[in-house]
Order: structure tokens, then C-alpha cells, then sequence
């Protein structure tokens, strides 16, 4: 387990150092000049040349890499051209909102996904399961954005119950709408996900068996059933995690919600380089660290699997 | 013998497939007496597992019994509600399965998946524990109390299938349903399996009901045996005289097409022609008159019955083997092919 | 197109011609009260405050309630005044040497008073190249002495800004220039106090000191920014107590929470997005709320003339005959009017209906056209290649905009293929010389002087560049440049003006580097508790004249 | 049982005809991680002779399925050598190899899985003949044609795709494939087991016609002792990667050598009540052992009811010698058996 950690670990650096590499080369080969963004449009060229030299924007791009991989290894991510601010700060500051939401969001796709997926495995073909199948396409279907927006306008306009986004320091009324919105797309996702999974279960001999021994229906699905679908969940559940957490862009948009995926996409569109850098890298560490979590969560869950 | 434990009538239980109703079993009717071991013989798709799993009501989706009774103690499990039935199972009548290493749960505890079939029926924790690795111990598990705690992937096979049979006995039932236990296995261990059988049917008077295709284990294990042929009971009756003197045309090719490690000779196997039939459309008559050397007219329209044709031994035949040997000089045949005793209608293709 | 994207510099000009209509203010005629908080819903966090660096319109709208600088517009007009400066500066009869005395008694928020050391060291820091500010490097501010050799870093300080005592500064110029004042007024000529850029750090940019009407409460990046009434703030108060901008709303949510209350300005410095003013000009409550005046902006087509087809002058004025300017402006909801030169229409020396090319009322002279690409050489025999349209995809109008342009050449049977680019990409391939032929292209004045419109995008020196060029069609004229020269010095503002005009009759009339097709409406909606909003023609948001009713 | 003429009597065939495939030693080994490797094979030698059934039986995991897949070298050996005639398959490589292999033919236990579903039962029949481009056109149809009715299936099927067929219907077209080249040697990976008790007779009697007619030479492979002992002419048993007994399958039948071999024979029940409950079962204690971890000396004596531990038993592996005449077997104490 120790050796395999470490062998993961291990990995996680090297994946970090593709997803450094592969970022900045497609950070140099996007169109656009950072120091005119910088500079604002309207700058003179001259202007905008010498703010190019001074964001180190001439040196040969093997050079700013090697410097950037330099930095980056001491937990120095650079200034953020467009807050003129330190990167890392920038990421952590916000990365509490997006933590709390992708938590939310998780959730939300288990409490929501979970028991529709139940519904709908055990009674296959039945009117429930198609109901439920209905419900799963609409959320997969629905635009998240737009999904955002008629919640917003529902419950935040149309009866005034939520806030109307913003992220009011955490507090749950103005997690609730996000987080919904965000989840629901996921429970939809999972209600299949578990479907298919349980109906790939349900008729293993060892359901059989259970039943066999008059064992209840409830039983059967949550001590026989479901912790044999857990791992095709968890593994789910800790890519969405992952993904999450990485930051939710467009929900975090429609909701005004301070995290990091709002954050990475202005500095996307501000060709905010070393923000953009920042993010993905912390991103990444937080998708491979989220699979590391998987997969030591498999030994719990199976256990078949040892490392 | 006594009152029977099991009375089956009439028994049929379908599967709505996509391209047609599929008879699985279609017409059982059996009894089975309380401590005996009967043997349930046939090929795959004959329907004696379908069988099986009807009495308990396991039927899997989108299988189901469409017509019968299935009477234990008096009681007709088939009208039971779902508790009712629930409560049967594993307590008075227990299953134990084909593949021990699919039949058992992956995550759970070898000893828990045990204890459970006892807590299901309201036994403590701690008695269902104690029970547990008793019933381990019998069923020659050694080092009970450490092997309670592995999981189903830790033990051979042959310990799997002992902890399925420890399952199966955990509240001393009536019953127990042995669903070609020892398929999976290897010959060695078949045997180990089969011995503890025996010895648990004679010590504790469980009832077993062996279904199986292997001829051999019918012959060690059983006292009396059924054949099911295309969802029907085509023989039935006490081992010895089943396999000395079988009355049915498909019992006999049967026994002549295996091959026996203690034959002395070389002979040459008489395999029976053709393919089982297709469950959505049997022939009719006797579902094994295209495939039957001794098939006469009635065959092909009439639906024999199964009727007495020794002291406890019947068939449902229009030609029993006795009639074959003395019209159609059956014991000199080299191949069975359809029709080849009697020449009616001969020479289909396969 | 710079238009709709938030780094954008937006100016409006002239606004007084409308304001006279009574429809650029969402005021009442009830007093105004003191007191209360003002919610703007913003949707992008504001880049930074530090006056040396932001170059952008969000920026502003907070830097305009942080600092004053020497100069500024009196009221709703885009006549200067005299702001930190007790007065006008005086100017030097060759019109070089501007000497501005002080007001006394005006403080940082820090309570220390400001000096004329607090200017000097505002703009050295300004121009200096390691603050990494736009103005360094010579635009606006490259005429005032010494400030080459402050760049090439020669010198420590410009030799040209002279603290001639705590309340006298002097500025030397190497060359007269009439738009100089204006450039005093930009938000680059904020002063702030040393000792606080000193105290912040890297970071001043999140912690501002200025001497405005408000200061900055709190700013927690992504969610909120705070501004408090500044009660020590020498000019006349604001009425608000407090301005919440909550950041990070989309402009959809910002409007519902308007509806709300929650909200009393959405995004108060862009042009809505068409589907909004469509929505807003239907709502009862608001379509009287919503506020209109001209945006001081050209938008036109830039053909480069040194790329072919575009070398050749018969074919860019076939070009200019084509855009059917008034369905430009019908895809824009009828936020623009038709402007087939080179200037605003509220800006001073703007020629009312100018026409050179004697087109249509959409803007258009097909028949000419034809006739123009037959003398060209075009024909059945030698049909005109296609061409890429290059524009910036901004919001959803951009395509539709485009599109349009498409159809119009359709009709003289000239093939436009539509390429579409982030604004990033956008200003990098038209900024580069040789690499785009034709863009759809806008530009948005910095400060209200027709100067602004011809030096960063029309003269040779905007074209000789080899980058993050401003010049999109790299067209130079020596006559045109001479005129300019000409125009910066003049101290006549009459003679002047008309220098401005014979330079649109080259462009518009004689050289056609571009197809100039409109210039635009700014749109804005307040919140029914707002009182004195006034949509500024040079500022994107000016507090200090709104006071609300109601709410909290 | 009621008599029916014999058609061939076992060891109806010399036992010294020439050796068609030639076994030495031969070792193939698994990698299992951290180092350890699984013996699968280990140590390995024996030799197939012209036109004789040889049986290979053993438990699951006695690696009788890799024996078959390395000499028919669809993976490499480990250490060893073997020959066919007299060609050494372990040092060819590529194409000779390839060439070579057309002689060695595999019938597969899954019928089912080993067609692909797309293809005719023409043309996966023709399949290695397209592969060696040995016929083409009229000729190739024509021997498609006699395939099918080689294995008594209706020539005219060759248009039907695998799932019209049934089980033993689909295993007669695997045997035609293998057919197809005229092999020399084929072996029979548990070419039976999945089949149904009635059809299994109809596959088994086919073999044994078609290695009649073709002059075939079977590697028969099955965990079925039975129909082992009814197709071989000489039976060959493995425990754990070695082989612990080679006989003539009467002989290894009636008179085992090995304990192993008897204990597996006791096993298997007889399909008559009368005979079977007289029958004494050798009862084996414990599981066979990991292969990754073999026991010392002889690998069976941790579960052999005549085993002398330590010595020799657990010390010193016994080698497979000549017990009898043209009897092997690798045990000790071999006359206790």
C-alpha cells in the first residue's frame, strides 16, 4: 500500500509535469499577445513592447519554460498579469468556494441519483423507470447554464426564496441553488450510471444467493448490491470530485460564485498566462489527487484489490 | 415412504423472450420425501434448474411461473406473500449454487454471508457467529475462526463451495436445493463436495435435491432420480433402477453416450443425433420423438404421459425400452439415429 | 470591435446634446437625500486600482471615486476644469511650458496633504517602465521633456515635471500640444501618496489612497468591493453613504436582481447586449429606466493597404460603397447612426450628415461600386477573389454583425468568407502588418479630442510598427501626417478644427483605408429607488451626483 | 451393459512408431510481480507419436493449458526445446515459424467465442487457407465444401453466420477450420467440455473418425478423465507444472504408478449406482499448492497419502522413470501406489 502511494505519488509528478508542458505550449501557441491585454487595447505598440520585456515575454520560450518549471517548483506560480497579483494566493484564496461547491454538488448527485437510480434498476421497464429515465435525460440534457438561470429566476425571482447567486460567505441559502444545479446534471448521470451497474448486478448469482437465504429486498440492495456498484460510483464520484473542484465554470458564472473556474476563465480571456498555468496545474493536482483517492478508496470498497 | 415434504403439480414457468415464449418448464409434477436425495438429471436447457429455482420463487427476470403448486408442509409456496416466502427461504428450504466463486458476495465477509442466512431469520449476532464457525467446522473448513474473516476471494474453490454448503445448512432445513453444486470443481474436490453431501444428507435427514447433467454424481449420491428433457419430467424413479434398466429412450442414449473411465474396452460411444429442441416452439408429440430411435406414429402428435412402467419407476413413452429391445432389437443399434429402430420416417439430416 | 469587452477603453463625448433632451438622466426633480448604499452588480472582478496601470473602464469606474487628479470635466461635459489644481493652468505663449498651482488643504485619505511632490512622484511612477503601465513608453505623455531619457533610464526623473514649490508644478512639453489638458484629466494622472505604494507593497494595486469622495472599504477579490463615503474629501460630498459592487454576476442574474432590489446598476459602463435591451425596453417598470447617449466611437472596415486587393485605391472605394450601414445598426436594435467618415458625431468639428461619396441613405452606391471593380480590372473573366472578414467574436451580436457584411458584398457578387476570432487573437493578427487584408474593426476614444482619432490609428507612425499595431489598415500619408503635426500645435481651436476635417476628406474622401459605417449608442438602466444617474460622456460611472430612496 | 461390437481396441496402434512432436524440458514461467514468476510449466518433457491420441489431464491450474500452447507455439517457451519431425519450433522465428505452424491446428474449448460473429462459416473455415494463400477461387470452395462435409455438417451451409448453428454444430466448424490445412497435429483444448452430455458423444466420435481417415495425431487435452481415457491411446497426467505419469491410458487407468493419478481416477464418479458406491475415494487432504511458491522435492507430497517426510520425499524430486515397460511415472514409492 506505502510502496503503491509512493509509486502513485510518483506519478502524479510526472502527469504534472505533461499538464505543465502541454499547457504552455498551448499558452504559446494561442493567438494574442499578453501584454497588449495587459496594457489594455487602446496601448501604443511601444508601450506594449516595453511591457512585453518586462513581463519577460522576448526571452526564448525554452527559457521562460525552464524558469517558469523553476518557480513552480518552489511553490512560486508567478503574478497574475491581470490582478498584478501573486498566483498561488490568487487560487487558494478562492479555492474554499469551489471546494464547498464541488462538496455540495457531489452530494447533491448522491442523495438525487442514488435513489432514482435504485428506483429505476428495480422495477426495470416499469413506468417508474421511465419516468425516472425522463427526469435523468432532461438533467443530462439541460444546459447547465440554463438550468442556472431558470432556477434563478424561479426561486430567486419568481418566489424569492434564494439569494440570487453570490456566495454570501457560505452561508446555505446561497449554496442551495448552486449546488443543486450543479448536482443535477450528475444525479441524472448517476440514476444511469447506477441503472445500468444494478441491472448488471441485480441478476449476479451472489444476489441470487441472498435471496435465496430470505434475506429482505432492502437487504439485498444496500448490503449485497450497492457496495458491489461502488466502485463503478466512487470511480464516478471522484472524477466529478476532481472535475469539481477544479472549478465549475459556468455554474460558478451564473451564480457569481467566487471560485477558481470563474477565475481561470477571465484569465483565459485575458490571456492571464500565468494564472491560466496556476489553475491548470492546480487542477490537475486536485483531478490526479482525486484518483489517487479513488483508487485507496477501492481497497475499502473491494476487497479483491490490494496494492 | 412417509407423507412427502414437497409435493410439485404441475408446474410451469415461462420466459418472455424476445422472439417467442420460452417454456422452461412446462408440466413438473414430483414429490420428494422428507430425508431422501433426489437426483434431477438433464442437459442444459432441460429446465431443472428453472425447476429449482421455481420452488423458492428465484426466478429471474423476465422468467415466471405462470400455472402450479408447489406445496411444502401443506402450504402452497407459489401463493405465499413476499414476506411469507422470504421467510421459507434459507430457513426450511435452502439453495446452494452452480459457481461458488459467482455465488458468494466479493465484498462481504466469508463468516458474515454465513451468519446472515441465520439473522435473517432472528437469530442474534452473537449466536449466528458461534453457529457460523460451527457450521464451518462441519463442513470441513479448517481453522473456522480465522477463515470467517476472509473474503470470498481468499478461499479455493472447494472452500467456497463447502461455505456455500455451510450456508445452506445454517437453520437445519428440510430442504436443501443443490443447483449443480460441483460443476465448477475439480473431479478431486467434486468428490470431497459430494461425500460431504452424503454424509450431511444421512447425519442431519436433510432432504437434497441434486440437479445436475453429471450421470455419475446421480449415481453416487442420489436414491432417486428425475431426467427433465425440453422442460418436461421424462423419467423418473429410484437410481438403481433408473440406470439398470432405464425405460425412456433419451435415459438410455444417455447413459450410452458416456464415456466410462472404468470401461474395459474401447467401445465406440453412441452419441443421440440432432439438438435439443427450441423452448419457443417444441415439436409436438414427444418433445424427443426427432431426435428418438424408436419413435413410432403416435410420437409425432401425441404428448405422452408419464405413467408407471415398473414398481416406483415411470415414463412418459410411447415406446418404452423394454418394447424397443423386443420390436426393434435395440441393443444391436451402433448409432442411434432418429427413427433407426422402428424405420419410420428415417434419414433426416442433422 | 472593442466594443462589449471589459478591457476596453469606453469614452463618451458630447453627451450634453442629448442631455438637453431630458433622457440621459434617470433624475427626478425631488431633492436629493444623503445617506444609503448603491448596489451595482458587476459581472468581471476589477483588474486593479492602481491609477499607473488600469487601462480599462471597470478600473476607472472605481478610480474615479478613489482619486482626483490636476484636471477634470465639469459636470456632465467634456469641458475641463480645474480639480486638485486651484485653477486652469497657466500656459506659455508657444504653448510648452504649463505651470498649475495647487488647491491647498487637499488630503489623501491618509489625512496628509497633497503637494506638488505627490504629482511628480505620481507620474514618474506612471511613466516609469517598471510600474508595467500602459503610458510608458511615450503615448499621451511622450511630449513632456526629459522623458525619453527616463525610459532609456538616463535619467532618474522626467526633467520635464518641476515641483517649483508645495503648491506650484510645472510641465514642459518639447513640442505644443493641444490635447495635453486631456491627458492631465485621464485617470493615468491620478496622484497618489508615496507612503502608501511604499506601505502595499507589490500590491498597491488592491490597496489604493486617494483624495476622492469615496474610499475603498473592502475588496474581497470575486465577491465584493466596498466603497465608504470619504468624509474628508475637499470637494462637494456624495450623497451615498456606501457603493456595494458585487462581483462576478452575470448581466442575465444582475438584471433579475434588479427586479428584486437587489440590485440598483448592472455592468453601468457597456452597452447591453441586444438581447437584454430588448427585453429591458419591453419590461413597464424599467423600458422608462433605461438611459441612451452617444459613445464617442468609429466603427469601420480596415482594408490593408498594402495587401492586395486592398493596394489598389479603385477597389477600397468600391468597398466603400457597399456596407449597407443602416442594417448594421438595425442588428444593433438601432443603438448607432450611420457615419461614413472618420469622426464622432458629438465631437467638436464633426461635420453633420458628411457624405463625400455621395451615398445613399443606407450608405450604399452599388451601381458605383460595380463600375469601380470593372475600371479595377475585375469582371465574368477576372471575378474578385474571395476575402476573410476577420473579426473579433465578442458577444452574440459580433456574428450577426458580420454576417450582414457578408450579404451586402454577396450583392456585388464578391465572396466574404466570415473568421471569426477571440478578442486576444483578434488584436494580434490586425496588429501585425501584412497578416489581414480586411477586419472589422472599432475604436473607442480615450479622451474627447479629435486628435485621439487620427494619431494611434491613422498616421505613420501608427502604421510603421511590427506589432500590437492601432493602425489596422498600415495606411500612411505624409500630407495627412503633416496636417496632424500641424493640428496638435494650434492653438486656434477653430483652425484647428478644420485641419481635423481636411484630414477625414483624405481618409473618408481621397484614400479610403477604411469603410467607416456607424458609431454607436451607450445604453444603461437604473434601478426606480436610483435618483441622478447621469451616464457620464467621458467617465464609465460617476457616483457622486446619485442619491437613492428606499431600500437600505 | 449390453455388448455392441468393438470398433477399435486400445493400443490398437505400435507404441514405438516415430515421434511426431518432440518435447525437451521445457520451462515457461509468468511474470507475477515483485520479482516472482509463476511455473507454469516447469520442466517439461515427452514426445507425441504419428497418428496416436495422446490424453493430457490434470486439475485446473496443473498448466496443461500452456503445455498446449506452447507446442503449438502460440507463446514462446521460457527454456526447452521442440521439435516437429525434425524441426526445432523454439528456434524459428517470423515467417519460418509461421510456415511451420500450418501443421499444428488448436480446436478451442468455446466454440462460441472462437468464430467471429461477422464472417460466414465459409469463410472463417477458409480462413487459414486465405491466410497461407494456399487456394483461391473455385478450389477454395470446393475444399470448404468438403470441409463441411468432412464433419458431417451440410455442405451447402457455408453462406450461414456462426449463430445459426448450435453448439455442437459450431464446434464441428472449429474442427473444419483446423482441418483446413491438412495439419499434422491437433490439439484439442478442451474441445469437449463445453458441450451438452448427448452432443459430446457425436464430437468426440468424429475425432476419432476423422484421425481414422486423416492419419491425425491428437493432443487431447480435457479435465474430463473419462472422455480422456476413452479417445487416448497413452494419457499423460501433470500436477503443478510437471508431468507425474505417462502411460498407456489402460495401463495408466487400471494400474497407476503415481498417486496422484490414482487418486484423481478415484474421483470420478462411474455413471453406475451399482459400481459407484463400491468405489473408495482417495481422499487428497489441502489445496493444491500456489505455483508460485512449488513445494520442494516431489511437488505432490503435501497432499500424497503415501508420502515418507521428510525424506526423500519433501527433499529430492523424483524423476520420471521408466516404472514399467512403456510406463512413466515420477514417484518414490511408486510399487505402494
Amino acid at each position: 500500500m506505502t510502496r503503491y502511494i509512493i509509486r502513485r505519488l510518483g506519478w502524479m509528478v510526472v502527469v504534472l509535469f505533461g499538464v505543465a508542458v502541454v499547457t504552455f505550449i498551448i499558452a504559446f501557441l494561442v493567438p494574442g499577445d499578453p501584454a497588449r491585454l495587459y496594457a489594455g487595447s487602446n496601448a501604443s505598440p511601444a508601450s506594449v513592447a516595453i511591457i512585453h520585456h518586462q513581463l519577460g515575454l522576448d526571452r526564448p520560450v525554452y527559457v521562460q519554460f525552464v524558469d517558469y518549471l523553476w518557480r513552480v517548483l518552489h511553490l512560486d506560480f508567478g503574478y497574475s498579469y491581470r490582478y498584478s497579483a501573486p498566483v498561488l494566493p490568487a487560487i487558494l484564496q478562492r479555492f474554499p468556494a469551489t471546494a464547498e461547491l464541488a462538496v455540495a454538488g457531489v452530494f447533491v448527485e448522491v442523495i438525487v441519483g442514488l435513489p432514482i437510480g435504485i428506483l429505476a434498476a428495480t422495477r426495470p421497464g416499469s413506468i417508474w423507470d421511465r419516468i425516472t429515465m425522463v427526469f435523468t435525460f432532461v438533467t443530462l440534457a439541460a444546459p447547465p447554464f440554463w438550468l442556472g438561470l431558470i432556477f434563478l429566476y424561479v426561486f430567486g425571482a419568481l418566489i424569492p426564496i434564494f439569494p440570487l447567486g453570490g456566495y454570501g460567505n457560505g452561508a446555505p441559502q446561497y449554496l442551495f441553488l448552486p449546488a443543486l444545479t450543479l448536482g443535477l446534471g450528475g444525479a441524472g448521470y448517476y440514476a444511469r450510471l447506477l441503472r445500468a451497474v444494478l441491472l448488471d448486478i441485480l441478476p449476479k448469482d451472489y444476489i441470487r444467493t441472498a435471496n435465496a437465504k430470505g434475506v429482505t429486498p432492502g437487504t439485498v440492495m444496500f448490503r449485497h448490491a450497492l457496495p458491489n456498484a461502488l466502485t463503478v460510483l466512487v470511480t464516478q464520484l471522484g472524477m466529478d470530485l476532481g472535475y469539481f473542484l477544479a472549478g465549475v465554470v459556468v455554474i460558478e458564472t451564473v451564480f457569481a460564485w467566487p471560485g477558481i473556474g470563474k477565475q481561470a476563465v477571465d484569465a483565459i480571456f485575458n490571456l492571464d498566462i500565468p494564472l491560466v498555468m496556476g489553475t491548470v496545474l492546480f487542477g490537475a493536482l486536485l483531478i490526479v489527487g482525486a484518483n489517487v483517492a479513488v483508487d485507496i478508496a477501492y481497497t475499502f470498497i473491494d476487497p479483491r484489490v490490494r496494492y | 415412504m412417509a407423507t412427502p415434504i414437497l409435493q410439485v403439480r404441475d408446474l410451469r414457468t415461462q420466459f418472455a423472450m424476445p422472439d417467442g415464449i420460452i417454456k422452461a418448464v412446462d408440466g413438473v409434477s414430483f414429490d420428494l420425501y422428507p430425508g431422501e436425495s433426489l437426483g434431477i438429471v438433464g442437459e442444459s436447457g432441460s429446465g431443472k434448474s428453472v425447476t429449482a429455482l421455481s420452488l423458492l420463487r428465484l426466478v429471474p427476470h423476465p422468467g415466471r411461473i405462470v400455472s402450479g403448486e408447489v406445496l411444502f408442509r401443506n402450504q402452497d409456496l407459489l401463493q405465499m406473500t413476499d414476506q411469507e416466502i422470504r421467510e421459507i427461504r434459507g430457513r426450511d428450504i435452502a439453495m446452494i449454487f452452480q459457481d461458488p466463486q459467482s455465488s458468494l458476495n466479493p465484498v462481504l465477509r466469508t463468516g458474515f454471508q454465513v451468519d446472515e442466512a441465520m439473522r435473517a431469520h432472528g437469530k442474534s449476532k452473537a449466536d449466528a457467529h458461534a453457529r457460523t464457525i460451527e457450521l464451518l467446522t462441519k463442513v470441513r473448513i479448517p481453522a473456522a475462526e480465522s477463515r470467517v474473516k476472509d473474503y470470498p476471494h481468499q478461499l479455493s474453490g472447494g472452500m467456497r463451495q463447502r461455505a456455500m454448503i455451510a450456508m445452506g445448512l445454517a437453520n437445519a432445513p428440510a430442504i436443501l436445493l443443490a443447483d449443480e453444486p460441483t460443476t465448477a470443481l475439480d473431479v478431486t474436490v467434486q468428490a470431497q463436495i459430494l461425500e460431504l453431501l452424503a454424509d450431511l444428507n444421512r447425519e442431519l435427514g436433510t432432504a437434497i435435491v441434486m440437479i445436475t447433467h453429471n450421470m455419475g454424481v446421480v449415481a453416487g449420491l442420489c436414491s432417486r432420480v428425475m431426467v427433465m428433457y425440453a422442460g418436461q419430467i421424462v423419467e423418473e424413479g429410484p437410481v438403481e433402477q433408473i440406470f439398470e434398466s432405464p425405460q425412456h429412450p433419451y435415459t438410455w442414449s444417455l447413459l450410452k453416450s458416456i464415456p466410462r473411465v472404468d470401461a474395459l474396452r474401447h467401445e465406440r460411444l453412441r452419441s443421440i443425433q440432432g439438438m435439443a429442441p427450441d423452448l419457443a416452439d417444441p415439436p409436438a408429440g414427444c418433445r424427443f420423438h426427432p431426435r428418438c430411435p424408436f419413435r413410432i406414429e403416435e410420437c409425432f402428435t401425441k404428448e405422452p404421459k408419464l405413467l408407471d412402467v415398473a414398481p416406483n419407476q415411470r415414463a412418459a413413452c410411447w415406446v418404452t425400452m423394454d418394447r424397443a429391445r423386443r420390436e426393434m432389437g435395440a441393443d444391436t443399434l451402433i448409432d442411434i439415429h432418429p427413427g433407426a429402430g422402428s424405420g419410420v420416417r428415417p434419414g433426416e439430416e442433422i | 470591435m472593442r466594443y462589449h469587452v471589459r478591457s476596453v477603453a469606453a469614452f463618451a463625448a458630447g453627451v450634453m446634446l442629448l442631455a438637453a433632451c431630458g433622457n440621459t438622466s434617470s433624475g427626478t426633480s425631488d431633492t436629493p437625500v444623503s445617506g444609503g448604499t448603491l448596489n451595482i452588480a458587476m459581472k468581471d472582478d476589477f483588474k486593479t486600482l492602481d491609477p499607473a496601470v488600469a487601462y480599462d473602464t471597470d478600473s476607472w469606474s472605481v478610480e474615479r471615486a478613489i482619486y482626483n487628479g490636476l484636471l477634470d470635466y465639469q459636470g456632465f461635459t467634456t469641458q475641463l476644469g480645474p480639480d486638485i489644481a486651484a485653477a486652469m493652468p497657466t500656459i506659455s505663449s508657444d504653448g510648452k511650458t504649463y505651470t498649475f498651482t495647487l488647491r491647498h488643504g487637499v488630503k489623501f485619505s491618509n489625512g496628509r496633504e497633497v503637494t506638488a511632490d505627490d504629482f511628480k512622484y505620481s507620474f514618474e511612477r506612471m511613466l516609469n517602465p517598471k510600474t508595467q503601465g500602459p503610458m510608458t513608453g511615450g503615448p499621451f505623455w511622450g511630449s513632456v521633456s526629459g522623458t525619453a531619457d527616463f525610459y532609456s533610464g538616463k535619467a532618474t526623473g522626467i526633467s520635464g515635471i518641476k515641483v517649483i514649490d508645495p503648491y506650484t508644478l510645472e510641465i514642459d512639453l518639447d513640442s505644443p500640444n493641444q490635447s495635453f489638458l486631456n491627458v492631465l484629466a485621464m485617470p493615468f494622472g491620478f496622484v497618489i501618496p508615496k507612503e502608501a505604494v511604499t506601505a502595499a507593497g507589490t500590491d498597491y494595486a488592491h490597496h489604493p489612497v486617494g483624495t476622492g469622495p469615496f474610499t475603498l472599504a473592502t475588496w474581497t477579490p470575486g465577491q465584493l468591493l466596498v466603497l465608504k463615503k470619504n468624509p474628508s474629501y475637499f470637494g462637494t460630498p456624495a450623497y451615498l453613504n456606501e457603493v456595494d459592487f458585487q462581483i462576478g454576476v452575470d448581466a442575465q442574474v444582475g438584471f433579475l436582481r434588479m427586479q428584486q432590489g437587489q440590485a440598483d446598476l448592472v455592468q453601468p459602463d457597456i452597452n447591453m447586449p441586444s438581447a437584454q435591451y430588448i427585453q429591458l425596453s419591453t419590461d413597464p417598470t424599467f423600458k422608462s429606466r433605461i438611459v441612451k447617449a452617444p459613445n464617442v466611437d468609429i466603427w469601420y472596415l480596415g482594408m490593408n493597404v498594402n495587401v492586395k486587393p486592398f493596394d489598389n485605391k479603385l477597389v477600397r472605394q468600391a468597398f466603400n460603397m457597399v456596407v449597407n450601414k443602416a442594417n448594421q445598426i438595425k442588428v444593433l436594435n438601432g443603438r448607432g447612426v450611420i457615419n461614413n467618415g472618420i469622426q464622432a458625431p458629438p465631437m467638436p468639428g464633426f461635420v453633420p450628415n458628411y457624405n463625400p461619396l455621395g451615398l445613399d441613405a443606407k450608405g450604399q452606391s452599388l451601381d458605383k461600386a460595380k463600375a469601380l471593380l470593372t475600371q479595377a480590372g475585375y469582371g465574368p473573366s477576372h471575378p474578385f477573389p474571395a476575402q476573410d472578414l476577420v473579426y473579433a467574436k465578442v458577444n452574440a451580436d459580433s456574428d450577426n454583425l458580420a454576417s450582414a457584411i457578408q450579404q451586402d458584398f454577396q450583392s456585388v457578387g464578391i465572396t466574404i468568407n466570415l473568421k471569426g476570432l477571440s478578442f486576444p487573437a483578434f488584436l494580434d493578427v490586425t496588429g501585425k502588418p501584412n497578416t489581414t487584408a480586411l477586419s472589422y474593426d472599432g475604436w473607442i476614444q480615450d479622451f474627447p479630442d479629435p486628435s485621439d482619432f487620427i494619431d494611434p490609428i491613422l498616421t505613420c507612425t501608427a502604421a510603421n510598427v511590427t506589432a500590437n499595431g492601432g493602425n489596422v489598415a498600415f495606411y500612411c500619408n505624409k500630407q495627412l501626417d503633416t496636417l496632424d503635426d500641424q493640428a496638435r500645435g494650434d492653438t486656434n481651436s477653430a483652425d484647428r478644427l478644420k485641419l481635423y476635417q481636411q484630414i477625414q476628406d483624405i481618409v473618408a474622401g481621397q484614400d479610403f483605408p477604411w469603410v467607416p459605417m456607424y458609431s454607436t449608442l451607450e445604453t444603461s438602466v437604473s434601478a426606480t429607488r436610483v435618483h441622478g444617474y447621469q451616464l457620464h460622456p467621458v467617465w464609465p460611472l460617476v457616483l457622486t451626483s446619485i442619491w437613492v430612496t428606499g431600500g437600505k | 451393459m449390453a455388448s455392441t461390437p468393438a470398433i477399435a481396441t486400445l493400443s490398437s496402434r505400435p507404441s514405438n512408431a516415430r515421434p511426431l512432436v518432440r518435447v525437451e524440458n521445457v520451462v515457461k514461467h509468468f511474470p507475477a510481480g515483485r520479482g516472482q514468476s509463476v511455473k507454469a510449466v516447469d520442466g517439461v518433457s515427452f514426445e507425441i507419436r504419428q497418428g496416436e491420441t495422446l490424453g493430457l489431464v490434470g486439475e485446473s491450474g496443473c498448466g496443461k493449458s500452456t503445455l498446449a500452447r506452447l507446442v503449438t507455439q502460440l507463446i514462446p517457451v521460457t527454456s526447452g526445446k521442440i521439435f516437429i519431425g525434425d524441426v526445432e519450433l523454439t528456434k524459428l522465428r517470423g515467417e519460418k515459424l509461421r510456415q511451420q505452424r500450418r501443421q499444428l491446428q488448436v480446436i478451442f474449448q468455446d466454440p462460441f467465442a472462437s468464430l467471429d460473429p461477422r464472417m460466414t462459416v465459409g469463410d472463417i473455415i477458409a480462413e487459414p487457407l486465405d491466410n497461407f494463400k494456399v487456394m483461391r477461387g473455385k478450389a477454395r470452395d470446393q475444399r470448404i465444401q468438403e470441409l463441411l462435409r468432412l464433419v458431417g455438417l451440410n455442405p451447402n451451409f457455408d453462406n450461414r453466420y456462426p449463430h445459426e448453428f448450435s453448439g455442437g454444430q459450431r464446434q464441428r466448424i472449429g474442427i473444419a477450420r483446423a482441418l483446413a490445412l491438412n495439419p499434422s497435429l491437433v490439439v484439442c483444448d478442451e474441445a469437449i467440455s463445453a458441450l451438452d452430455v448427448s452432443i459430446q458423444a457425436q464430437i468426440v466420435n468424429l475425432l476419432e473418425d476423422l484421425q481414422r481417415e486423416l492419419k491425425l495425431t491428437y493432443l487431447f487435452i480435457a479435465h474430463d478423465l473419462s472422455v480422456v481415457r476413452h479417445i487416448s491411446d497413452r494419457v499423460m497426467v501433470m500436477y503443478l507444472g510437471k508431468i507425474v505419469e505417462v502411460a498407456d491410458s489402460t495401463q495408466t487407468y487400471t494400474n497407476p504408478k503415481h498417486p496422484y493419478t490414482k487418486a484423481l481416477l478415484s474421483a470420478i464418479p462411474v455413471p453406475d449406482p451399482k459400481v459407484q458406491r463400491g468405489r473408495r475415494l482417495v481422499e487428497l487432504t489441502g489445496e493444491i499448492p500456489s505455483p508460485l511458491h512449488p513445494p520442494s522435492g516431489c511437488r505432490f507430497h503435501t497432499r500424497c497419502p503415501i508420502a515418507r517426510l521428510p525424506a526423500p520425499c519433501a527433499e529430492t524430486e523424483p524423476p520420471l522413470e521408466e516404472k514399467d515397460r512403456d510406463h512413466l511415472a515420477a514417484c518414490h514409492f511408486s510399487s505402494d501406489v
